[in-house]
């Protein structure tokens, strides 16, 4: 692997870049591997990445049916943070916002990992306290957090609504300092190329068809590309984990649904932190490149359809306009949309899948990307171990039949 | 604490009849709206049944709500609860529904509310308009629109038909 | 030096309109764009690219300019990212180009251009890691972004949205368009025709005459025809997107300056006829000022009167070239034309072209017209899920397999020759099955030539060079939307109208590979940046979710009570003047002393009726509701299947058949539809029935030691009426149900009368209190005082984790025989721990000021653990104390414990104690 | 903005719908013994097909609960069908 750094660059730039090499093969799948991981996207990457990195299997295979990073990878607003209400989801979400915090320098792939600020607003007296009991929180679970007061929001976010009409008036707010954006294409890519680095075999366009069971034990995939045998197996196929499910004859406490994202037009910086109004049900910071890039709430009908849909572009491009009156002639240039796994406690599904052989890393809603590096560590630790980090287990399947189910939305108001 | 009065705009006198340019919304001071639900109630009534578009007459009339509901318009008074001999359910509503009669060119000013066309028939007379569930049919003159709105949400409506009035 | 022609063409000449661009004064005419105008007055330079600031012309006429692109400010307003080629003059407008300061011609950032090399694609991938990328970002970002928006809202800004119907929708008003919307009108359907210029015709203007005809008459004849067929036509409008079930999404522009209003048009059929756009050919210094597509060349000859330039090198081999080379040599131009199949190619010069060099000839040239073929414009077909096929004889993508009810004619369907484009639309509008003609002309291609010299672009405004796409396929980047968001190529605000052709071909010839194997990235809507705004519709200020209004509403405003937003009602908060904390004690205190009145009226007043009614609301609720005895209430919850408190509140037993439930202000909505699905799911719907009269009654809640007073007075006989029964009785001629519950802990009545005699209800009430020192609260002080009680407040001191046993309701869970909605939740691991959140209240000595809401209780330990958070706590004027009450993990168990609050690191110690701060025994409930 | 169409009312807009669950649940009978799995499976459980499903959906305006086969990847509506026993 060829270092990328300003020398090298300095110096490929002086040949025309012609030195450079291929970030990752494109090898042929082989006939048996030590693990598969089905899905090329963040998690899936990032799994195989901590396999051969943390626990030295580097006979991996990353099995992709489309290309790398295509799911939600590569449809996402690229929010990374860690502002959740109970210490488990906390412990989880913030491990993965510290990972992030070194992955361009562990890569060695610079993933633009923007510590910009997160803020939550709050626009009522009764928003406010919650906000103070999430603040609370945040802070007993170790995560930064900051209670701001009206002024302390509009400082950071000149440009937001403060006239006398504005149906939700901004009362204060929650403030993540260490929250902020990444590049959500370069973090698959980087992970794939330090995967492929440590000898794990990226495998695209081949697409898991079923599994091979013997003796109640999950020991290969059928595929595209035909039959491949592993020792152990995982799935991080966020979106169609219920697909990969009915496979291996489960079901999961999973309903898929679209979510959509947009992006404006470039525009000169306007906005310098990530901001969620939730009365509004929108959210949005600015991208490097200066478009604005804009989340909301899930379309109301379950769908495997990769495209938005027209009430739900409504509600959250109006929010938008009530958050911020100026950009409502800004332009919007693109929207699309990710089919994100919805579990009943909105918190994600990490474990063994109830087939032997098989764990699953799915079940992230609307929040997979934040959580790619975190993902793929607790998949790698369980599928080299067999056992739980203690990171992982409150999120097991068994959490369903226990009751034990960790539902932020429940317990803080907190949009996922 | 917050004091967010100035933020609304106080409800309007319904009594006076809303100038909208090409229409005109105009409140209706019914006698009587009465909810009457049971399994046949839709045989059972012997006043004339209103549906999308429907033509509703000008004395006493039903407009159909759902598969065993409807609004009974200016009928006689019956007493609320349960009537077993005709199984029927019956509620009296008459404050619950602001109503009023949209005319002129009413049409643009339902589209901008819903996908709404006279073109397509429907059973019952409920549906969301401007996201608000109101009950909307003709009346038998074929132009004027008549909506039933719950009363709490008489002035959203008011204004949206002002909104649209802007743009039409 | 003007370019522009003496006579011909769409504008008027009568209407000068005077303008400005990068602060130098012009002139076009009405009927220009600002793009048009500029190139008429010889300006060469209208932007700059994003990443190298390389000064840039025109290359198209239309929505596929990439280059172009400005802020415009007209009466004071500015809008950023303006395409010059679609923006209409209007008369005082400044145009400034976008990322170029202090003008296009002169840009200070231009020297950026000199250290290309080491802006590759994707180079930020490969640096910027040490020390951190924050030093870094600041500076990229200074650097990126096109223009700059103005931070003031425009009032007058405000968009519209419509929905509209009809048969068929013809996208698309040039020559196909106009001629199938023409057969469609005239085979009786209702057909409607959207142009986005705001002229009809499309490309038949740059032809004389069209079947014979001169094209203005030919085209008002299709216009007139249409019309009088019924037809209606929408000019200036664009088809953005189309969404699920054949939902197409219209843009209708106004003038520069308003909102386009959206109109979701519902089509039963969809004729697709969008026309093509020109494709760059790539060759070194392709993105030379003076460098423009063939076809928007004949489109500025033939709409603005304006020639390209002067000496002119044509690059193209297509028919519409050879017509084009006609025109322009007649209309005085000096025309030379040249193969692109000669190589290398390359441009001359730097802000001003010079020459083109075509292998070793050079040909002097101040413009060159460039055509790499034609590429039907299919986005719209592929947002419906049509397929896309590849001709070989055309070089492009056309429509194949067809999205349900959706057809494609004309330039879109890759019919290119006028002739044979009029008849298949005819056919098509007509509803005849028509196969696609067979091209007359063979296109050769001229795809990009990986490894020839030269700076070849490929995408002008995001400056991706065939190098870049290059280097993309050495790193394996070859996916199609790898290379797309490796190199950004595409994702311009053009979306890649004009790169994404020759990005394909580059990476198809790169890897040896044929083109549709490369395949295309997803089309994604919408077609043209439309404003945010449009999306809007009447969500704004009050009507983005419009609060309900109570009956009593005027009467509240009058007496200058202070109203907010309480669960989605417009209620008073509180009724005084003064400061909001003191009025809400001194409120409370009133309702301690004498008697309050509360506009209750938001209450949910929800009729459950029929024979199955007992059994459906004790199967709903919690609490054992079937031995409820008519004219009596009970306090019960209902939960989710989950085992959650979904809503708590009364429920009267009118007579064995009829209930009513009081939930929630906030829930009757979502209670009224909980209610409904059970109903149908399980139960005997025809059995059961439920009548949401919320709105029908006002409801005026009378509380306090002298409330029975003050009902007296009004004649209203509350003898024998014991605590939780209900009584249905009269007040002024007019049906009056008065409950006796109580959510104060004083003796309580709840007077619901029909909505429209509140206010006379209202007043009397007023009247009565006067004399007995009583008045009205808003709901602050009503907190309060149900505070005091420990009574909760759903959703404030419980969450979505809340059950009934947490609350001090334990019965039901343990022995409650029949089934009911959550029960067997309420036997989970997690319900049976010990370790669960009860609700507590927590005692703070007298003088100290209330726990903030929020705190959490912690742990002492060194690093604290959080067991639980205060959920309500005021100053209570009753007790002339703090109360307070919160979910603690283990409530019941600490009762006399001290425990930690901890509140943004600060720390206070509470004393845990039962909910109830006053008058535990009960004793006011009947004083 | 699709269009589904309630047994009763007719085609209307999708806004008009809200999604109650997949087809096929039955409650189990909490007045005897219900295993942890089964109720976690009753009240969790989900095919959450891509392509052919069976749901149920509510019409908002006319309260109808009614059962919908539709497509969840090209979102095309096969049918709709009332779960009530006569339909009118």
């Amino acid at each position: 692997m060829t270092r990328y750094s300003a020398f090298t660059l300095f110096r490929e730039g002086l040949r025309g870049h012609k030195g450079w090499p291929q970030a990752w093969r494109s090898p042929a799948p082989k006939p048996e591997y030590d693990a598969i991981v089905i899905g090329g996207g963040g998690h899936g990457l990032a799994t195989a990445y901590y396999l051969a990195n943390n626990h030295k299997i580097t006979k991996v295979a990353v099995l992709e049916k489309g290309w790398l990073g295509g799911g939600n990878t590569g449809r996402n607003t690229t929010v990374i943070r860690s502002n959740y209400f109970y210490p488990e989801s906390a412990a989880l979400y913030d491990f993965g916002v510290k990972l992030y915090e070194g992955l361009s320098r562990d890569l060695n792939y610079n993933i633009m990992f923007s510590q910009r600020g997160m803020i939550v607003t709050a626009h009522s007296e009764h928003d406010m306290e919650m906000a103070a009991r999430q603040t609370n929180a945040m802070r007993l679970n170790g995560v930064d957090a900051e209670l701001l007061d009206r002024d302390q929001v509009l400082k950071r976010i000149p440009l937001a609504n403060t006239r006398p009409d504005c149906r939700h008036p901004i009362h204060g707010g929650v403030l993540q300092p260490r929250a902020g954006t990444g590049r959500h294409d370069a973090v698959a890519w980087g992970l794939a190329r330090a995967a492929d680095a440590r000898g794990v075999d990226i495998i695209q366009n081949c697409e898991v068809t079923g599994f091979i069971t013997e003796a109640g034990r999950c020991v290969g995939v059928e595929t595209s590309l035909g039959p491949i045998r592993a020792g152990v197996i995982g799935a991080a196929t966020a979106g169609h984990s219920s697909v990969i499910a009915q496979m291996a004859g489960l079901q999961l406490p999973i309903t898929s649904y679209a979510l959509q994202a947009f992006v404006s037009e470039p525009l000169k910086p306007v906005m310098d932190t990530v901001w969620l109004a939730p009365p509004f049900g929108t959210y949005f910071s600015q991208s490097d490149k200066g478009g604005l890039v804009i989340g909301g709430g899930l379309d109301r009908v379950p769908s495997y359809g990769q495209r938005g849909n027209l009430p739900m572009q409504e509600t959250v491009l109006a929010g938008l306009s009530e958050m911020v009156p100026a950009l409502a002639k800004v332009k919007l240039l693109r929207h699309w949309a990710g089919i994100v796994d919805v579990t009943p406690d909105s918190s994600p599904i990490i474990g063994p899948s109830g087939l032997d052989g098989l764990y699953l890393n799915c079940g992230w809603g609307t929040g997979g990307f934040k959580s790619i590096p975190a993902g793929g560590w607790l998949l790698a630790h369980l599928m080299a171990t067999g056992t739980h980090h203690d990171l992982s287990r409150p999120f097991d399947l068994t959490r369903f039949p226990t009751g034990r189910l960790i539902d932020e939305g429940a317990a803080s108001g907190i949009a996922h | 604490m917050r004091d967010d009065t100035a933020l609304w705009d106080a409800p309007r006198d319904p009594a006076a009849p809303i100038d909208l340019g090409k229409a005109k919304l105009t409140r209706v001071q019914l006698t009587r709206q009465t909810l009457v639900s049971g399994p046949n109630v839709l045989q059972q009534t012997d006043l004339p049944l209103v549906d999308w578009p429907g033509a509703a007459p000008a004395g006493a009339y039903a407009a159909i709500l759902r598969r065993d509901r409807v609004l009974l318009v200016n009928a006689p008074e019956a007493p609320d609860g349960w009537n077993d001999t005709a199984q029927q359910a019956t509620s009296d509503v008459t404050d619950a529904y602001t109503v009023f009669d949209l005319t002129g060119d009413a049409l643009p000013f339902l589209q901008r509310g819903a996908e709404i066309t006279p073109d397509i028939p429907s059973r019952s007379v409920a549906r969301l308009l401007f996201g608000l569930g109101v009950f909307l049919y003709r009346l038998d003159d074929g132009t004027t629109y008549r909506l039933h709105v719950p009363r709490a949400h008489a002035e959203a409506l008011i204004q949206h038909f002002e909104k649209a009035a802007s743009h039409t | 030096m003007t370019l522009r022609l003496p006579t011909g063409g769409l504008i008027d000449r009568s209407k000068p309109l005077r303008f400005t661009f990068d602060g130098k004064p012009h002139t076009g005419f009405e009927g220009d764009t600002i793009a048009s105008a500029l190139l008429a007055s010889g300006t060469r330079i209208l932007g700059r690219s994003f990443k190298y600031h390389r000064p840039r012309g025109l290359w198209g006429a239309w929505v596929d300019e990439p280059n172009a692109i400005m802020s415009v400010t007209l009466n004071g307003q500015t809008f950023p990212n303006c395409l010059a080629t679609t923006t209409y003059l209007q008369d005082g407008m400044q145009a400034r180009a976008v990322n170029a300061w202090p003008s296009a011609r002169f840009d200070v950032k231009a020297g950026l251009d000199l250290f290309h090399r080491w802006f590759a694609a994707g180079f930020y991938y490969k640096t910027f890691m040490w020390p951190d990328w924050h030093l870094f970002e600041p500076m990229i970002r200074r650097m990126a972004g096109l223009g700059a928006v103005s931070p003031d809202h425009l009032d007058t800004y405000s968009s519209d949205q419509s929905h509209d119907r009809c048969d068929t929708i013809v996208i698309g008003g040039g020559p196909a368009g106009l001629a199938a919307a023409e057969a469609a009108a005239q085979a009786g359907q209702d057909v409607l025709l959207v142009e986005d210029h705001a002229d009809l015709g499309g490309t038949a203007h740059q032809l004389a005459d069209i079947e014979g005809i001169p094209t203005s008459d030919w085209i008002t004849a299709r216009h007139s025809a249409i019309q009088s067929a019924g037809g209606r036509i929408l000019t200036h409008t664009t088809a953005f997107g189309i969404y699920d079930h054949g939902l197409v999404g219209l843009a209708q522009n106004g003038p520069f300056g308003t909102a386009p209003r959206l109109i979701r048009l519902r089509a039963n059929r969809i004729i697709l006829a969008t026309g093509a756009i020109d494709r760059p050919l790539t060759f070194a210094n392709n993105d030379r000022p003076g460098i423009m597509a063939v076809a928007a060349a004949a489109e500025y000859l033939a709409r603005y009167a304006t020639l390209p330039g002067r000496q002119i090198a044509l690059l193209a081999t297509t028919p519409q070239a050879d017509t084009l080379a006609a025109q322009l040599t007649q209309a005085g131009a000096n025309v030379t034309r040249v193969d692109p199949a000669q190589s290398p190619l390359s441009a001359r010069g730097g802000k001003r072209l010079t020459a083109l060099q075509a292998g070793d000839r050079t040909h002097p040239a101040d413009t060159i017209l460039a055509s790499g073929g034609l590429t039907p414009l299919v986005h719209l077909w592929r947002h419906a899920g049509g397929k896309l096929d590849w001709c070989e004889h055309r070089n492009a993508f056309l429509p194949g397999t067809p999205p349900a009810n959706m057809t494609a004619t004309g330039a879109a369907n890759g019919t290119f020759e006028t002739d044979e484009a009029l008849e298949h639309a005819r056919a098509t509008g007509a509803g005849t099955p028509t196969k696609r003609p067979d091209p007359k002309h063979h296109l050769t291609p001229h795809w990009p030539t990986p490894g020839s010299p030269g700076r070849q672009w490929i995408d002008f405004q995001h400056d991706v060079t065939l190098k870049d796409v290059e280097l993309a396929a050495r790193e394996n980047y070859t996916s199609v939307e790898h290379l797309k968001r490796y190199t950004t190529l595409g994702m311009a605000s053009d979306q890649g109208k004009t790169s994404n052709m020759p990005g394909l071909a580059a990476m198809a010839a790169i890897q040896g590979r044929p083109i549709p194997e490369i395949g295309t990235t997803t089309f994604r809507p919408p077609f043209v940046p439309v404003p945010i705004e449009m999306y809007r519709g009447a969500h704004s200020k009050q009507l983005w979710t419009p609060l309900k209004r109570l009956p009593l509403e005027p009467q509240h405003r009058a007496s200058g009570a202070a109203l907010g937003d309480y669960g989605g009602w417009l209620r008073p908060g509180w009724c005084g003047k003064g400061d909001p904390a003191e009025e809400a004690q001194s409120e409370a205190l009133m309702a301690r002393q004498t008697a309050a009145i509360f506009d209750a009226s938001p209450l949910g007043k929800i009729e459950v009726i029929g024979p199955d009614a007992g059994a459906f609301v004790n199967f709903v609720y919690y609490n054992t509701i079937a031995t409820l005895k008519p004219g009596r209430i009970r306090y019960g919850f209902m939960l989710t299947e989950g085992g959650a408190v979904f809503d708590d509140g009364v429920i009267a037993r009118l007579d064995t058949n009829r209930f009513v439930i009081s939930c929630s202000s906030s829930h009757v909505d979502a209670v009224r539809t909980h209610l409904e699905a059970w109903r149908q799911d399980g139960n005997d719907p025809d059995r059961i029935f439920i009548h949401d009269t919320t709105q029908h009654w006002a409801t005026l809640t009378v509380t306090g030691p002298r409330a029975r007073a003050l009902l007296d007075t009004l004649d209203l006989d509350t003898d024998d009426m014991p605590h939780m029964s209900l009584r249905e009785t009269a007040w002024n001629g007019t049906p009056l149900r008065l409950a006796r519950v109580s959510f104060t802990g004083d003796t309580s009545f709840e007077l619901s009368i029909r909505a429209s005699h509140a206010p006379a209800l209202w007043d009397a009430l007023l009247t009565a209190a006067k004399p007995l020192d009583a008045g009205p609260i808003g709901i602050e002080a009503l907190s309060i005082l149900r505070a005091e009680k420990g009574f909760l407040m759903i959703g404030k001191d419980t969450d979505g984790e809340t059950m009934p046993h947490d609350l001090g309701f334990t019965a039901p869970r343990l022995k409650k025989s029949t089934p009911f909605v959550g029960d067997r939740s309420l036997h989970t691991d997690k319900a049976n721990a010990p370790d669960r959140k009860q609700l507590v209240g927590l005692t703070v000595p007298s003088g100290t000021p209330p726990l903030p809401t929020g705190a959490h209780l912690i742990t002492d330990d060194t690093t604290p653990r959080s067991l639980g958070y205060v959920t309500s706590s005021y100053q209570s004027p009753t007790l002339g104390r703090p109360i307070a009450l919160a979910l603690l993990e283990n409530g019941t168990d600490r009762m006399g414990d001290t425990i930690t609050a901890w509140h943004l690191g600060k720390t206070r110690q509470a004393t845990v104690s039962p909910p109830c701060a006053l008058d535990p025994e009960g004793d006011r409930l009947d004083a | 903005m699709q269009i589904f169409t309630c047994p009763f009312c007719g085609p209307r807009d999708e806004r008009e719908f809200h999604f109650a669950a997949e087809a096929g649940k039955t409650r189990p009978d909490t007045t005897g013994e219900v295993s942890a799995e089964t109720w976690a499976a009753y009240l969790h459980a989900q095919r959450n097909d891509k392509g052919r499903t069976r749901e149920v959906w509510m019409h908002l305006p006319c309260a109808e609960l009614f059962l919908m086969e539709r497509d969840s990847v090209t979102m095309e509506v096969y049918a709709t069908h009332p779960l009530r026993k006569a339909p009118q």
